[in-house]
């Protein structure tokens, strides 16, 4: 497995919420705006990397028996950092994201991948492995977003896009719109992977 | 007894056979006699190929318990001996007689002999002698009905049922269940003697056992029937014109108010035993002028003949050559069904022998075969409204449809009764009845 | 029993080095928080409050100190004034009270002369449609032009005019405004 | 046809039983409806004038137009003859005010048939009822379009009911209980009130149900269960304190109520087909609406008691009669 790989599986093959359909709770809740799906993906995506890169540095010291709660500590320590780092310099996102900063520390992704991934493989993987798929869940809660965001706003990241006489329709913004949305997406992507069968 | 009368199915069209009559069909010139009624309880045969037969001559026999004997239909010579289709496809060992067209029989039929100084002991060999088989479903030897069957069964963990109870209840069901039978009205309005001395038997037979004389709303009991009926202490229950009352479980339900413990459980479990109308003639003929069932009455309908009327057909009587004896097809008939509309079996071919279990012959027209749809369910709930057992055949079939058995299983499908009232209300004309079959079948070979 | 002792230093060490790095990180973020929430939370009610400054008041703001409270503990207080070509001529505080169910935090502008140039509800937690109407302008606009004297319920002889159905939460409102009030003088002290 | 005398070489055909069937098809239960919802329509272009009819032939139209493309597109078969698109856009038509602009209509009724249906696998296998589905996306989204309501012109015969100026449950949630004492309930009977367009006539929207009876479309279970649950909830408030709760009758002739019963709340597919079942769903669907009417945040609950229970039913499918020959086994 080269590292280029371990990168760019997670824009496609591991795509998380689309492909693993993980870390939907933040999926759903925060992708109100195309901006806010931007600074989630990028806080969980900060999360992920370092906690990818510490966890992958201790693989060897950490007991299994405790592995669960030392990566929960050293995932906890990062979101936390998250929170205050986002608190100092990006207020508005601070007040966007709300609670699902916090949560990041119960989101799967993070979690599944320290267990399955970082704690098996070397350091510079692990990294790729973290970035991949950090960017790839970025990508994958803006696009969620901006479709919202669009429909639900007529804008995207607060610019209008659309024809000045457009009713949003507010329905997409509001929860259940969240969840047609990533239904829709979701069997866009399995029509896609299906034409395209994986090699 | 209190009847009751409440149950939930559906009205049929009416029956096309009004006030039928039963006549002798001719003598066919070849029969072919299936030696057993399922795959694995077949007789073996005691003649062999070219020895010359006779009308009543034992041909087939087997120790086995709930397998009947099988007597010659006619006189003449056993051609071959071998497996021939029976209506669902089964090969079945069979033994092919030409007839020689004189219909001579082993010995004369002792007309009207003196029954009534004979004992159970004595009656219930002479039944099963002459191999009367009830039509069903299940169809059965009718000496088996009346034996206390082995508690091979396990009933152990039913609660609240006695093993092997003694029948206290014998119902003689002459109500046509399913538009298409006639047979069972005919025979209580043509043989009502032969009713009064078939009851006379089965009171020998069972002993003290309440009778009760179902018919339905288009059958009647004639004046004489009934003085006698109540001479005899028998009971008439008038149903009504609803389909599925004709079916022994719901039959037993009105009558009684005791249900079949299904799935495990018969009739025999609650102490009663249903003999059809028809079955009763010939356990008659069988008791009281020792002659063998080498006969059937099969009531023959449908668009696709002239000839609508109640046959009583020699056995083995190919469908093909009493078709063509009757010579009365009109229109186009494209299917030809052996049983009632509501659960009969389509023939695959015509040269399918009358047995003892086939009761009514149906040929429809183009016009009148309905066809099923592939479509999906709509879940209208039809269907639940209708059926008799009070199941979600909605449900049922779907999982029978997506191979979940065992989930069917769990919602009860082995109490369905198969009456096929869900295919026949299902506005989507789903195959209801076959997806459950299926189910069924499944379950049972797994 | 080695893998034990192993397992209790690894999470230990793990734990200890993650609380270590959190307060230093911590530490170093107070600075940038509180401004960050300054001008995203308090700007825009102190913006509401008052009018006509030049200056920037979150970057002018003072910290007084306020003598000390019944337990003897320091009583302190972050001002915002607003000046015009030097000269402060209002000032903007905050003040909290409890409310129908939690924290009132208000916003306060005052004059020189002790009167009300505009309050604004910065947080509360009051029942969404009936006590949360308390933000709405209709409500607080009635504050300006007050004083210490006036600040009271129409009921009770002032002029401010409850929320229909939500006198808790309006004298929640009312308290917080009367405690920013009784500690004018001593920053009138202060900063005028 | 020329007489045969013979099956020689016959072909025969073999199907599994039975081999009759009723003539009761999808397309009968769903075309019954459609003549059961006329005389609501025709109330409702009586009352509101042709803007009506013009509203509902456009939901219709492009309800079979999207489920044709629904299907079309997922490769099913076309089944839009047999009516139930017609059904769902009529349907949809009715519960929505006269005036409701013709692209909002259209963008509610392709999520119906869409979203609420199409996307699960059409007619019987959605979980929620599609048109409540398609108007709550609406009502969510473009709150003041659906609620823009205009008072009642009867065409000919009756004057214009000038009572009240919005539909009766608004009137009750802003102005209290006093504001409806005038209100002759006859008006409120035959719907000579400002509100959606098949739903303000009772009259009619009770002649549909009660031929939908009569036909055996529906069984009594819902209907009866669904308003007199309402009925009686709305009582006992009543009895408490009629000053703040008014006359159960009069939540029972505003409003969504009677067609919700009739013609939402049995949906095929969305609704339990146990008659316990169906009973439980009522009294759900019944106290579910006036607890939102009473105190929820919109001003009829009729939509969402459906919508609810819809989500209940396969639970409620669970509660079934004993089956026949079950008895008690011991493990």
């Amino acid at each position: 497995m080269s590292v280029v790989k371990e990168f760019t599986k997670g824009f496609w093959q591991e795509l998380p919420p689309f492909r693993l359909v993980l870390g939907l709770c933040p999926t759903l809740a925060v992708t109100t705006a195309a901006e806010n799906g931007v600074g989630m993906g990028l806080a969980t995506t900060f999360v992920l990397v370092f906690s990818n890169v510490l966890v992958s540095i201790l693989r060897k010291l950490i007991p299994s028996k405790v592995r669960i709660a030392s990566y929960i500590v050293v995932i906890a320590s990062f979101v936390v950092m998250a929170e205050l780092l986002l608190q100092a310099y990006w207020y508005p996102m601070y007040k966007a994201l709300g609670i699902f900063v916090p949560l990041i520390v119960v989101n799967c992704i993070i979690l599944g991948r320290a267990e399955a991934f970082a704690s098996k493989n070397p350091i510079i993987h692990s990294f790729a492995d973290g970035l991949g798929i950090g960017l790839g869940f970025t990508l994958s809660l803006t696009v969620l977003g901006s479709i919202r965001e669009i429909l639900g706003n007529g804008t995207i990241f607060g610019t209008s896009v659309m024809w000045s006489t457009f009713e949003p329709l507010k329905f997409m913004v509001k929860a259940p719109g969240a969840f047609v949305c990533l239904g829709f997406l979701l069997g866009l992507m399995n029509i896609i992977s299906r034409r395209r069968p994986a090699h | 007894m209190g009847f009751k009368t409440s149950f939930r199915g559906v009205s049929l069209p009416p029956q096309k056979v009004s006030n039928p009559a039963i006549e002798d069909a001719p003598l066919p010139k070849k029969v072919v006699l299936p030696l057993g009624q399922s795959e694995n309880r077949v007789c073996k045969p005691v003649v062999e190929v070219g020895e010359h037969v006779k009308t009543g001559q034992l041909i087939g026999q087997s120790d086995d318990f709930l397998v009947a004997p099988v007597h010659s239909s006619v006189s003449g010579t056993v051609t071959e001996i071998r497996p021939w289709s029976d209506l669902s496809g089964n090969k079945m060992p069979s033994v092919i007689v030409e007839s020689d067209g004189n219909d001579s029989w082993l010995e004369e039929i002792r007309a009207h002999e003196d029954f009534s100084d004979k004992e159970s002991a004595q009656l219930l060999p002479d039944v099963k002698a002459a191999g009367v088989v009830e039509t069903g479903p299940p169809s059965m030897p009718l000496h088996a009905k009346f034996t206390k069957p082995e508690p091979s069964k396990e009933f152990q963990f039913l609660v609240g049922i006695p093993q092997s109870k003694p029948v206290d209840t014998v119902i003689i069901n002459g109500i046509d269940a399913e538009p298409g039978m006639a047979a069972k009205g005919a025979v209580l309005t043509k043989y009502s003697s032969e009713i009064a001395d078939g009851i006379r038997i089965l009171q020998k037979l069972i002993g003290s056992a309440q009778m009760v004389l179902a018919v339905g709303s288009n059958g009647s009991v004639s004046s004489p029937l009934s003085g006698e009926l109540a001479g005899l202490g028998v009971q008439v229950f008038q149903g009504k014109d609803k389909y599925p009352l004709g079916l022994n479980p719901i039959l037993i339900k009105c009558v009684t108010g005791r249900e079949i413990p299904l799935p495990d459980g018969t009739e025999q479990d609650i102490g009663v035993a249903v003999v059809d109308a028809v079955t009763l003639v010939h356990l008659v003929e069988a008791v009281r002028d020792l002659k063998p069932q080498v006969d059937k009455i099969v009531s023959v309908s449908g668009a696709g003949i002239t000839a609508v009327k109640n046959y009583k057909v020699r056995l083995g009587t190919l469908v093909q050559d009493l078709v063509e004896q009757l010579a009365g097809l009109q229109g186009d008939p494209v299917k030809v069904i052996a049983g009632g509309a509501m659960t009969g079996v389509a023939l695959f071919s015509t040269d399918i022998p009358v047995t003892k279990e086939i009761d009514a012959l149906i040929f429809q027209t183009a016009a009148e075969a309905k066809s099923f749809s592939p479509d999906a369910c709509i879940n209208c709930g039809l269907c639940v409204r209708h059926c008799p057992s009070r199941l979600l055949p909605n449900e049922l079939s779907k999982y029978c449809e997506f191979s979940m058995f065992e989930e069917a299983r769990d919602k009860y499908l082995l109490h369905c009764i198969e009456c096929g009232i869900c295919a026949y209300v299902c506005p989507e004309k789903r195959p209801m009845l076959h997806l459950m079959r299926y189910g069924k079948r499944e379950l049972s070979l797994a | 029993m080695r893998d034990l002792i192993k397992m209790v230093v690894v999470l230990l060490v793990i734990c200890t080095t993650s609380g270590v790095v959190l307060s230093y990180v911590n530490e170093a973020t107070i600075a940038p928080r509180e401004y960050q929430y300054i001008k995203f939370v308090q700007e825009p009610s102190i913006k509401a409050v008052l009018s006509g400054y030049n200056n920037d008041p979150v970057k002018d703001r003072m910290q007084l100190n306020l003598g000390e409270d019944q337990e003897g503990n320091p009583v302190e207080k972050v001002v915002f004034p607003a000046k015009k070509d030097g000269k402060t001529f209002e000032v903007a505080y905050s003040a909290a009270a409890k409310g129908y169910h939690g924290p009132i935090e208000v916003m306060v502008g005052v004059d020189p002369e002790g009167t009300l140039t505009g309050i604004s509800i910065m947080t509360h937690s009051e029942t969404p449609g009936l006590g949360a109407r308390i933000v709405e302008p209709k409500f607080t606009d009635q504050f300006a032009g007050l004083d210490l004297e006036t600040t009271k319920l129409s009921a009770d002889g002032g002029k401010v005019d409850a929320v229909s159905g939500a006198t808790f939460s309006t004298l929640g409102v009312i308290t917080a405004v009367d405690a920013a009030l009784e500690q004018f003088p001593q920053i009138k002290k202060e900063i005028f | 046809m020329e007489k045969a005398t013979s099956l020689e070489k016959p072909i025969l055909r073999v199907s599994v039983a039975p081999h009759i069937q009723q003539k009761i098809t999808t397309s009968h239960l769903m075309y019954n409806t459609l003549i059961a919802l006329v005389p609501a329509l025709l109330a409702g272009i009586y009352f509101f004038g042709f803007a009506s009819l013009k509203l509902a032939l456009i939901c219709m139209a492009t309800a079979v137009a999207c489920e044709a493309g629904m299907q079309g597109v997922m490769g099913r078969k076309l089944t839009i003859k047999n009516g139930s698109s017609l059904v769902l856009g009529l349907l949809f038509a009715l519960i929505c005010s006269p005036e409701l602009p013709w692209w909002t209509a259209v963008l509610g009724v392709a999520v119906a048939v869409i979203l609420g249906r199409g996307i699960y696998g059409g007619l019987g296998n959605n979980p929620f009822n599609a048109v409540l589905v398609g108007w709550a996306v609406m009502k969510i989204s473009f709150a003041a379009q659906m609620a823009t309501w205009i008072m009642p012109e009867p065409l000919f015969g009756l004057e214009a009911g000038g009572y009240i100026e919005y539909p009766p449950l608004e009137v009750l949630r802003l102005d209290g209980v006093d504001a409806l004492l005038d209100l002759p309930w006859r008006d409120l009977f035959i719907g000579n009130v400002p509100g959606a367009i098949g739903t303000v006539c009772v009259a009619a929207v009770l002649i549909g149900g009660i031929y939908l009876l009569a036909r055996r479309i529906i069984t009594w279970h819902i209907p009866v269960s669904f308003l007199a649950s309402a009925w009686l909830f709305g009582l006992i408030f009543w009895l408490i304190d009629p000053e703040v709760y008014a006359n159960p009758t009069i939540y029972l002739l505003s409003g969504w109520m009677v067609l919700g019963a009739f013609f939402l709340a049995t949906d095929k597919g969305t609704v339990p087909v146990t008659a316990p079942g169906m009973i439980i769903f009522g009294i759900g669907c019944g106290v579910i609406t006036m607890i939102i009417r009473y105190w929820g945040g919109f001003v009829d609950g009729v939509a969402f008691a459906i919508l609810l229970m819809n989500a209940l039913t396969p639970l409620l499918d669970r509660v079934r009669p004993r089956v026949y020959g079950r008895v008690k086994q011991v493990a």
